[in-house]
Formats: structure tokens, C-alpha cells, sequence
């Protein structure tokens, strides 16, 4: 069931250049079942700024009603929150959205994300991993400066780096990871840019895959019919990133 | 006890509040949080004879205090609201009233007429005053003759009353109240969005995709109380007016400047729980006022 | 070396920030925290023929990210304003342009012709457009045959290029610009401020003594953007933009939709440092978005 | 000379109810020299609220580099400036407009001032004190609880409190007060609501009286004109409570 709770900081911490890893505890932890859910964030109690910021879930900790979010804080809103220190209170409203069918994947399951949309890919490792899935990460970055969980995926599967400037791991985008690498899972799972996406979609015509959109949103319930997309299935409807996605098999967004 | 009714043509609302157009779809989103019986009324999604995709994204974008929207009317159709919408609202002890919206009279006379035969439809609202479609929307509701017009043939055919939502894109708002009052509306619903744009400081390039949006949010109240408060002074209609609230206090001030209820848009986005929490603290905040009835306070700064 | 210059009638800016009018009085109360030759010009406080005492007290209210003012051109006449004010401003290197007000077509001409005769008036900025006075001042701004016809009669007896403020309380904006556009101004300077109403909560009274008053600020600046915008696409003249502005960032915004200058109003009260700090800022964001001159900016909206 | 400055808050604490006393610290203190003198403080980064607040300068540390302010925390705006806390900074423009000359007085004075209309009058009572004149404060408030520097008045002269609902003091208003008092005072100074203003003005026309305004204002610096009253001296003007003010001989400003 999709709450609203002020719910409290824990910790915040950067971890990278402009990231930022927050956490915060409340019954709403409770609701929360699938990677790739968000929450959507009110980070004033005034008007200004208006709109709450989606924001995925990175990882749960059912036992001590927690769960963090890693965000990177770039216009205003996002700003507002990286100065919440803990102690602090901020309005979640969540969990929100379809996220990533864990009992898709069979066997090996590629985690392909890019930059902001990394995040998810972390509780959604934790899970697969928990019911016996292998997990290869694909993880594409701006520079070394911007990587953050290197560490963390690691210790979950094998984790592949790439970054545009070349500073730390593979030169590059993901895909250039992605075509030396053989097709040997059953699964794939991404989160990130659209035009990621759309390549990684390229990349593995013949996959069971899952991608997680983007769109700016107003309400985040479904209401509002600001975060539409295209999508194949219909010539007449579109389909709403917030409620019926973010995730959506592989396929069905036009974007 | 503090009397909550308000009777206005068509409604007899429990509270003056209500979520406002195109904030609130059809009511689905919202009943996972909250009862729906709780509102004094249900203003649904812009319906339009065909279903309707709307305008590329993004569609909103944010500003000072305020939003822009391009949704473009989206809607699933006058048959999807009426034969798949409307029954599901029925299970809630809450008037509905069916937002209109179309690009040609005829249009606004298929939909007013078919949709009014819904049980639980109360009343109209033609909105003739949407910024975002191209053609149509707003061109009704800058122009008194034409608004005039298109009053009468609404009303000619629906079953229940008629509100017409003024646009405060124009000169002079009171002139075109006074036609649709002349052209025979039950009632008036204002404000709708001022029609704004926001540009990407980085590349120059309009945030939404139709270009412009209509703005609404807090930034909007001061310009929407003023036009409540010109209307309410100047016709006889009721007004259910709308823009900008957020609290009990802008409820309050809409009230006092004329409206006879409150709807209430963008405020849901940032708070899903904002109608019902106003409902709840309206009681005492009337009393705190000294007010037995909120009839008593309508339009009272008119009587200073 | 960025060149932040701009030519436009009258007026060779050293770079395209001013503040506003009516936000910056006759100059002197800044000229106490900065040097005013920083600023690429000066818009003076509404000048008319006789002493004007304004609107009675409270003449501000505070809004969400906006404010309302109902001043009511408060000034020391022309006169005083010709003969103390003006010749005062001279110490600087800055171009003065003259916000001209009046209630009826003679008024302005009055004004137009005296006051363009001071050496430091490079440019006239005449306000059709203000909502804070019962007669003339907005009905001026709100008809295009009526603002044609002043526009012809201040031309006919200005010695400096007129520019012509308009008012955002209109249905269409463009029509008004494009009339006045045949009436012979040489620009135009846009927007006046939305009007707008507060009311106390506790009493239902206005809060501003005038009932209603003009709404500034960041919250209107996704109107007054769209409206530079479609005033740019839709005519030759060039336009000095204005509404909200607060940062550089929005200078930029107001510059991409077709201005070519900029005014500062109300962000003067927040910040009075603000118009230099812009001006300092403006090279390096040219930089870094790539441009060289300012010119090159202005209008890429539209060429997108 | 006029200031903007980021100071820096040295101590906030609620002293009555609603009431807080707040303390900082930076080189716009330089500048300060009359009581009665007030700033603009502008209490959030953003523009939302917009507008500063006009508090007034409660008592001048220059020693330290310091300055207090009393104020109400009552709308919005001085809301978020009660949550300021030691170590944070605010924007603080000043000293604006004329404050109490203090020179004006002789031998003895009268300090008479209403609720949030005290602050001012006690860096008054401290100039006028370190120049040899006796200080009577006459002090208006609220209620028991609305009651503050009552003991740092005393320290410096005869101090009468009145209530308006007598839990404290005399019931009633100042001018009750006032009444029963011998005039043995050749200058009054005064800072309240306008009408407290207008009733000393009314019980003492033969005396030497300086009172001190509220508008409501925009620049705070003279330029916008929202804050005028009328005024005694001309038909064809007004005065601004900002520059000219806030404090005006008694029977200039006509209220
Ligand atoms: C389902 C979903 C999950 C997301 N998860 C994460 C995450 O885990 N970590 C993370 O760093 N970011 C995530 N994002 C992106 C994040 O929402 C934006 O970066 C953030 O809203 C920007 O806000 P701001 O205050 O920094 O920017 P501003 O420029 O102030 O934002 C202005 C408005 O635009 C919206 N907006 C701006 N950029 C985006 C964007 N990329 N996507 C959607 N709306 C946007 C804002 O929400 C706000 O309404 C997610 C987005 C979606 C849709
Ligand atoms: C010269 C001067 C000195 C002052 N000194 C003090 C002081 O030392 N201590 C103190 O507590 N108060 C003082 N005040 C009053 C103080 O400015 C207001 O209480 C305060 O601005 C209210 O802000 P808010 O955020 O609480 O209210 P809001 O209702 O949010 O204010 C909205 C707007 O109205 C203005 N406003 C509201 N009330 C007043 C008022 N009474 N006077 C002027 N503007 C008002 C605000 O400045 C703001 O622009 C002084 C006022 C003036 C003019
Ligand atoms: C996202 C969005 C969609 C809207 N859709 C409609 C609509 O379909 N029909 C309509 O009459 N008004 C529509 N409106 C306008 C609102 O009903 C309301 O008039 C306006 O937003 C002002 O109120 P607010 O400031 O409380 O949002 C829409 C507003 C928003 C923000
Ligand atoms: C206090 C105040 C006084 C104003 N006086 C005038 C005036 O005398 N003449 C005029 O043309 N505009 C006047 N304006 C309007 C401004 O020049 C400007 O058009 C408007 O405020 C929008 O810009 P802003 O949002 O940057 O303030 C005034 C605005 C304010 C806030
Ligand atoms: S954000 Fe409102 S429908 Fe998705
Ligand atoms: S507040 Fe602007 S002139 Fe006094």
C-alpha cells in the first residue's frame, strides 16, 4: 500500500561527486517488496520548491525499518535534500510503481545500469542473489569521481565499470562492456539514460529483459498523466511511468 | 456544530472542497489512500467525444512556487469515462462533476449531453479555458459572444446544471461571466491555468514539449482571489473557485472573496492527503473565525 | 573578452541589465551601496505631470515567491523629477530611461515632451500598463487602437526613442505589441505586473488599502517569459524583458525568448546588490554556455 | 554606511512566548550608532517567502561584534528565523533609517513602549543611561507570558509594566500607566502600535517626544515608496518609516 510518513534521517553521507547515499527509517519500509520501486520525496515543508522528486529505492533493511536512496544532488530540490542531516524528518510518499520481476530470471541475470540509474540495481542484486541468482553488474559512469558501490556490487557478482572519460575501468559506455562480454545469462535488467536503454534493447533482441524509464512526474500515484510514454502494445493509449511502470519489459516503450 | 453544507445548482455538497480537474484522473490513484465519500465533490479528467493522447512529454515542469502542465486533454474518450469511469466512481457518496472539453460546439454538446445522463454526474463543468490544445479550449473562453453561445447550447442539452470555467487569460474576466451568465450557466468554476512558459537556461530550449504550459501552483492564488473576488461582485452566479490552494487559510480567503466551495489541483500532487486534512480543519478554524456555518462567510469581504 | 553590449533605439548598453521601474526610486538610495555607472541603464521610478501622492498604506503584501504593490505612481511630479532627480543621475555614466504615466493621452504627451529633452533621458519607457491607478494607466494598455493612438501622440513630440511598457493583464498580448508597434514605437519593455489580490484570513479584509494590486516576483515569470516570447516571434520590435528575474539564469531565459535587454524589479528588495552581481556573473555563463557576445544569444529560442 | 552581510548567529533563545532574542555577529555592527536603528533581514536563501523583515536593533555590542534583535515569531517569515540556530548564517541588510536622538534628552526621559515595540527602547535606555540621563521604562505587553527584559530594564531605571490582561503589572495599557506617573520628564521616546503612538502623543502635547513607526515595507532603503505616512510638515508629500524614520518627532506623522 502506497503511504506517506514523515519519516526520519538516519545518515547521509556524499559518496561520490555529488551523490549522495540517505538514509531514513519509518513504517512505510514495511510496503516496500520489489527492487525498482521509488518513493516520491517532498524535501520542503513550504511550496518552494513544489513538486516531489522521485527518487528509486537502492536498498531495504526490512529488520531495522530502513531503507536508503542514492540520489545525485544537482537542481534545487535534490540540493534542498543533501542538507538534511540526521535527525531530520522528510515526507516520503511511497512505495510507488511496478519494479523488477525477480522471478523472471532463472539462472544469470546482467544488471546493466548508468549513473543515477545504478541505484536500484542494488537492492535488486541483493534479491537475486538471496533466491540463488548469479548477477553480473554492468555499471557505466561519467568519471572515477562519479562511481559509487563499486565495492558493494562486488561483493555480489562479478562488476563491470565503464566511464566516459576513461578514468577508471573500460573507455566508454556500457554497451562497449556489454559486447565483449558473452550472452550467457537468461535475464537482463537496466536502469538508466533512455538512450541506454534503447541500446542495451538493441544489444539483446532475443532476451528476457527489464528496463526502468524516466519521465518527469507531478503526482507519482498515476493522476495526473504527466509521465506518459508511447508504447507498442497500443496506438491509442500510452502508458504511465510512475504507475504502471517504472519498470517495463523490454519492448513495450516507444521512447 | 459547524454546518460544512453548501448548496450550490445541481450540488449539495457536505464541504465546500473538492479535487479539481485533471488532478485528480478519475479518482482511482486517490481511493488507495483515502475514502472518496469524505469530499464535497469530485471534479473528474477533461472528457472529450474521442479518446484523447495528449501532448508529447515532458509535461510539466516546475517554478517559483507554481507548475506548468501541457497535458493536452488526455482522456480515454466520452465511452471509456461514461460506460468504465463513472460507474466505478459510483460506489462513493460523492457528486461528480464531468469536466467537458472539446474543439468545436458540437463536441461540447455530444459529451454535455450524453455525460449529464450519468447517475452520478451533478453537474458541468465546460471547461473553456484549457491552454493546451491547439484548437478549441481556450478560444471559447476569451471571446463573450462566443462563450455565450456555446453556454446556451450546453444547456439546451444537458440534464443537469451547467458551470462554465473561466480562463484568467483574458482582459477582462467579469465580461465574459456576464455572458455566460446571460447565455444561462448555473454556475461558474475559476480559475484555470495562466498560460506560462519555462526554458532550459543550458540550451534555450522550452522544458515542455508543447512550448508553453498553464501555470498553477501557490504562485497563481493572488490573481485567481483577485478574480473570484471581480466576479463574485459583479454576477450572481455561484462560483466554485480554484487556484493556488494549498490550506485551510486559502480556503478561507477564497470563500471570503465569493466562492461558494473550493477546489482544490496542484496541492494534491505535493500532499495526496490535502483535501480530506482541509475538510478536517475547516470546523475549527470557522469556529477559531467566530463563524457558525460556512454560508455566513461566503463573500464577506464584499460586505466590510 | 565577452562583449556584453547591446544597441537597441537610444540606447548603446554597456550590458543589458537595468532595474525596473518603480523597484529603484530616482536612483539615489542605491547609488548609497554601489557605483551606478555599473548599470547598463536606469529605469526611473513613473514620472507625471503633477506631484502624485499614491495610494494610501498598506501598499505591499507578500505573496507566494511574489509580492503585490499598489504604490499608485507615487512621484515628485515632472517637475521635480526634470529639474532635481534627473540632473542628480548625471554624476553617472548611465542612460536613464524615463517611465512616463499619465490618465489621459494629454498627460503623457506632456510628460513625453519635457522629459525626453534631459540630456541623460536616452530613451522613453512609457507605462501603459499600470494597475494601480483608477483612471488611464492600464484601459491605455488594453486596447490596440487606443495604445496605437498614444503611442502616435508621444512619438510625435518625443526627442528620444519610445518604448512602450505593456501590461500582461491582457487576452493578447501580441496585438497590443503589434499595435503599438504601428503606432511607431521603437520597443518595447515587458511586463507590468499581473494584478493580483491578499486577503487577511482572520478578517476577509484585503490586505493592500487599494483592494488589488500588482503581482511581481519570481511567480510571474513563466508568464512574462511566454509572453516576451510570443511578442519576439510575432514582431520586429526589440523588447526589454522583465518579470522575476532573480539570477543571472534568468537573464539568460529572458535573452533566449527574444529579449535584448533586461530589467530587474522587485529581486532589488531581496538582494539590492542584485543588478551588479548579475552584471559580474554575465561573461563567465556566456562562457559557459558557449557564446561570445551577447548578441549571439538573444532570441536562440526561437531558432532552435 | 548601509550593509549586506552574511552573519553569523552567535545565540537564539525564546525569552517570552512567541518571543526570541537572537544574537550575531559580523562587521555591519561597525556601522551601527543610534538606537532605534533597524535592519532588514531577509530569513531564507530562496525567494519564497520573498521579502525581508524589518526587526529592530535591541542592543549593540561593538566590543564583540555583536548585535540582538527581539522579535515575534508569528507569520511564516519569522518562523523560519526562529529556527536558526547558533552557527548559522543570515543575511542581515543595515543599519537602516534614523533611530532616537538621543541628545534630545536632558535630565530624565521616558521610555514608553508596547510589545514588540520594546526591543528598540532598551538600547535606548542603555545609551541614554551611559550618558547620565534617567531612564523610566513604561512597558506594555500582552500578558504575563508575552513579558520580556523586564529585569535587564529594571537594571537600568524605574521600570512599570502594564498587561492588557493583568497578569502582570497594571492592567490594562501603558497610558494607564502613564496617568498616574508625575511628568517629571523633559523627553519622551516611544515605540508600540500606532495607537499606543497616537495616546502618548495625546497625553504629553507640551513635551519633547520622538516616536518610533511601523509600515509595511519593500526596498527598507527609500526607493520603492511602500512605507510613507502622511505628514504634518506638507500636503504635497509624504515621509518613508524606512529612511526618514522609523522614528519621527512627535505630531509629524499623521497615522
Ligand atoms: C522513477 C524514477 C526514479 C529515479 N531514481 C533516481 C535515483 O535513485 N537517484 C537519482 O539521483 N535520481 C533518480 N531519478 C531522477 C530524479 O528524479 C531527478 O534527478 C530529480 O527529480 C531532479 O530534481 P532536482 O531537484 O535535482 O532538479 P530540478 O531541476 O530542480 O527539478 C525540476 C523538476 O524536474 C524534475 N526532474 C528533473 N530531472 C529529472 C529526471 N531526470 N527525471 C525525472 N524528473 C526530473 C524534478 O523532479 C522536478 O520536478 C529518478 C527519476 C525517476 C522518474
Ligand atoms: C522599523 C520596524 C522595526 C520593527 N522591529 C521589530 C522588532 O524589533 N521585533 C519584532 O518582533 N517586530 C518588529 N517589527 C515588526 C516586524 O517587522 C513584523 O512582525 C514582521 O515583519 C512580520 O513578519 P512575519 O514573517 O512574522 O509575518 P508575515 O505575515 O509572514 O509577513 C508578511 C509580510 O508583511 C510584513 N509585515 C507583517 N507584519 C508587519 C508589521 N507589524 N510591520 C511591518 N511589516 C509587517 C512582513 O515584513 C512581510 O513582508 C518591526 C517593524 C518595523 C517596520
Ligand atoms: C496537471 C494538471 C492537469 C489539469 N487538467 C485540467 C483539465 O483536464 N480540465 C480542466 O478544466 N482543468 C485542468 N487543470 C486546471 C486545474 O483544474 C485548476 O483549474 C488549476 O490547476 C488551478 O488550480 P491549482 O492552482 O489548485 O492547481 C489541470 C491542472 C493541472 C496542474
Ligand atoms: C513596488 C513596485 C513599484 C513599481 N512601480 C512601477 C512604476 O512606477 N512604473 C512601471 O512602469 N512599473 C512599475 N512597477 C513594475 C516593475 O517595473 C516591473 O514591471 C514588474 O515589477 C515586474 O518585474 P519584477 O518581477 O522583476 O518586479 C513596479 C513594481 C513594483 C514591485
Ligand atoms: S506522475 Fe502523475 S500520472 Fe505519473
Ligand atoms: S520600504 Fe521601500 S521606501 Fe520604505
Amino acid at each position: 500500500m502506497i503511504k506517506q510518513e514523515r519519516m526520519k534521517v538516519v545518515a547521509q553521507q556524499p559518496i561520490a561527486r555529488h551523490i549522495f547515499e540517505l538514509t531514513v527509517e519509518g513504517g512505510l519500509v514495511d510496503e516496500m517488496a520489489e527492487p525498482g520501486q521509488f518513493v516520491h520525496v517532498r524535501v520542503a515543508d513550504s511550496f518552494e520548491p513544489l513538486l516531489r522528486r522521485p527518487i528509486s529505492v537502492a536498498s531495504i533493511d526490512k529488520e531495522n525499518n530502513r531503507f536508503t536512496m542514492i540520489y545525485r544532488a544537482e537542481g534545487r530540490g535534490t540540493q534542498i535534500l543533501a542538507d538534511k542531516k540526521a535527525g531530520d524528518e522528510i515526507d516520503v510518499l511511497g512505495p510507488l510503481g511496478h519494479g523488477f520481476p525477480v522471478e523472471q530470471a532463472e539462472k544469470k541475470a546482467f544488471l546493466i545500469g548508468g549513473g543515477i540509474g545504478v541505484p536500484p540495481l542494488y537492492e535488486l542484486a541483493k534479491q537475486l542473489n538471496s533466491r540463488g541468482i548469479e548477477t553480473v553488474h554492468i555499471l557505466g559512469f561519467e568519471s572515477k569521481q562519479a562511481i559509487f558501490y563499486e565495492e558493494q556490487f562486488k561483493a555480489l557478482g562479478d562488476t563491470h565499470i565503464a566511464t566516459v572519460d576513461g578514468s577508471h575501468g573500460t573507455e566508454g559506455f556500457v554497451t562497449h562492456i556489454l559486447n565483449e562480454l558473452p550472452h550467457d545469462f537468461d535475464t537482463y535488467f537496466s536502469c538508466g539514460p533512455t538512450a541506454m536503454l534503447e541500446a542495451v534493447q538493441w544489444a539483446y533482441p532475443q532476451k528476457r529483459g527489464y528496463l526502468s524509464y524516466e519521465q518527469r512526474m507531478g503526482c507519482g500515484i498515476g493522476a495526473c498523466f504527466a509521465c506518459v510514454c508511447r508504447t507498442t502494445k497500443s496506438e491509442t493509449d500510452y502508458i504511465k511511468v510512475c504507475s504502471d511502470g517504472p519498470v517495463f519489459p523490454a519492448g513495450v516503450v516507444i521512447s | 456544530m459547524i454546518d460544512l453544507t453548501v448548496k450550490i445548482p445541481g450540488l449539495e455538497l457536505k464541504n465546500p472542497i473538492m479535487p479539481a480537474s485533471g488532478c485528480f484522473g478519475f479518482g482511482k490513484e486517490y481511493a488507495q489512500l483515502y475514502d472518496l465519500s469524505q469530499l464535497g465533490a469530485i471534479m473528474i479528467k477533461a472528457t472529450t467525444v474521442e479518446t484523447r493522447l495528449g501532448n508529447p512529454t515532458p509535461r510539466v515542469a516546475e517554478t517559483s512556487s507554481g507548475m506548468l502542465n501541457a497535458i493536452g486533454l488526455q482522456n480515454p474518450g466520452l465511452e471509456g469515462v461514461y460506460h468504465s469511469e463513472l460507474p466505478w466512481l459510483e460506489q462513493f457518496d460523492v457528486p461528480i462533476i464531468a469536466n467537458v472539453a472539446g474543439t468545436t460546439t458540437e463536441d461540447y454538446v455530444d459529451v454535455a449531453q450524453e455525460i449529464s445522463k450519468a447517475p452520478n454526474v451533478h453537474a458541468l463543468e465546460i471547461n473553456i479555458s484549457c491552454p493546451n490544445v491547439k484548437k478549441g479550449g481556450i478560444t471559447f473562453g476569451t471571446d463573450p459572444a462566443v462563450a455565450r453561445e456555446l453556454t446556451r447550447a450546453v444547456k439546451e442539452v444537458s440534464s443537469v446544471p451547467v458551470y462554465i470555467k473561466l480562463s484568467p487569460n483574458v482582459t477582462d474576466i467579469v465580461s465574459i461571466a456576464k455572458a455566460v451568465e446571460e447565455g444561462g450557466a448555473d454556475g461558474i468554476t475559476m480559475i484555470n491555468t495562466l498560460l506560462g512558459m519555462r526554458l532550459d537556461p543550458k540550451t534555450g530550449r522550452p522544458v515542455i514539449a508543447n512550448i508553453t504550459g498553464g501555470l498553477s501552483g501557490p504562485a497563481i492564488k493572488p490573481v485567481a482571489l483577485r478574480m473570484v473576488y471581480e466576479v463574485s461582485k459583479q454576477t450572481n452566479l455561484p462560483i466554485i473557485g480554484m487556484g493556488g490552494v494549498t490550506d485551510v487559510d486559502d480556503v478561507i480567503d477564497f470563500l471570503s472573496a465569493g466562492a461558494s466551495a473550493v477546489a482544490v489541483g496542484t496541492a494534491n500532487f505535493v500532499n495526496p492527503f490535502v483535501c480530506p486534512e482541509i475538510i478536517g480543519k475547516l470546523p475549527e478554524r470557522l469556529h477559531e473565525l467566530g463563524y457558525d456555518s460556512l454560508e455566513e462567510l461566503i463573500g464577506r469581504s464584499h460586505r466590510l
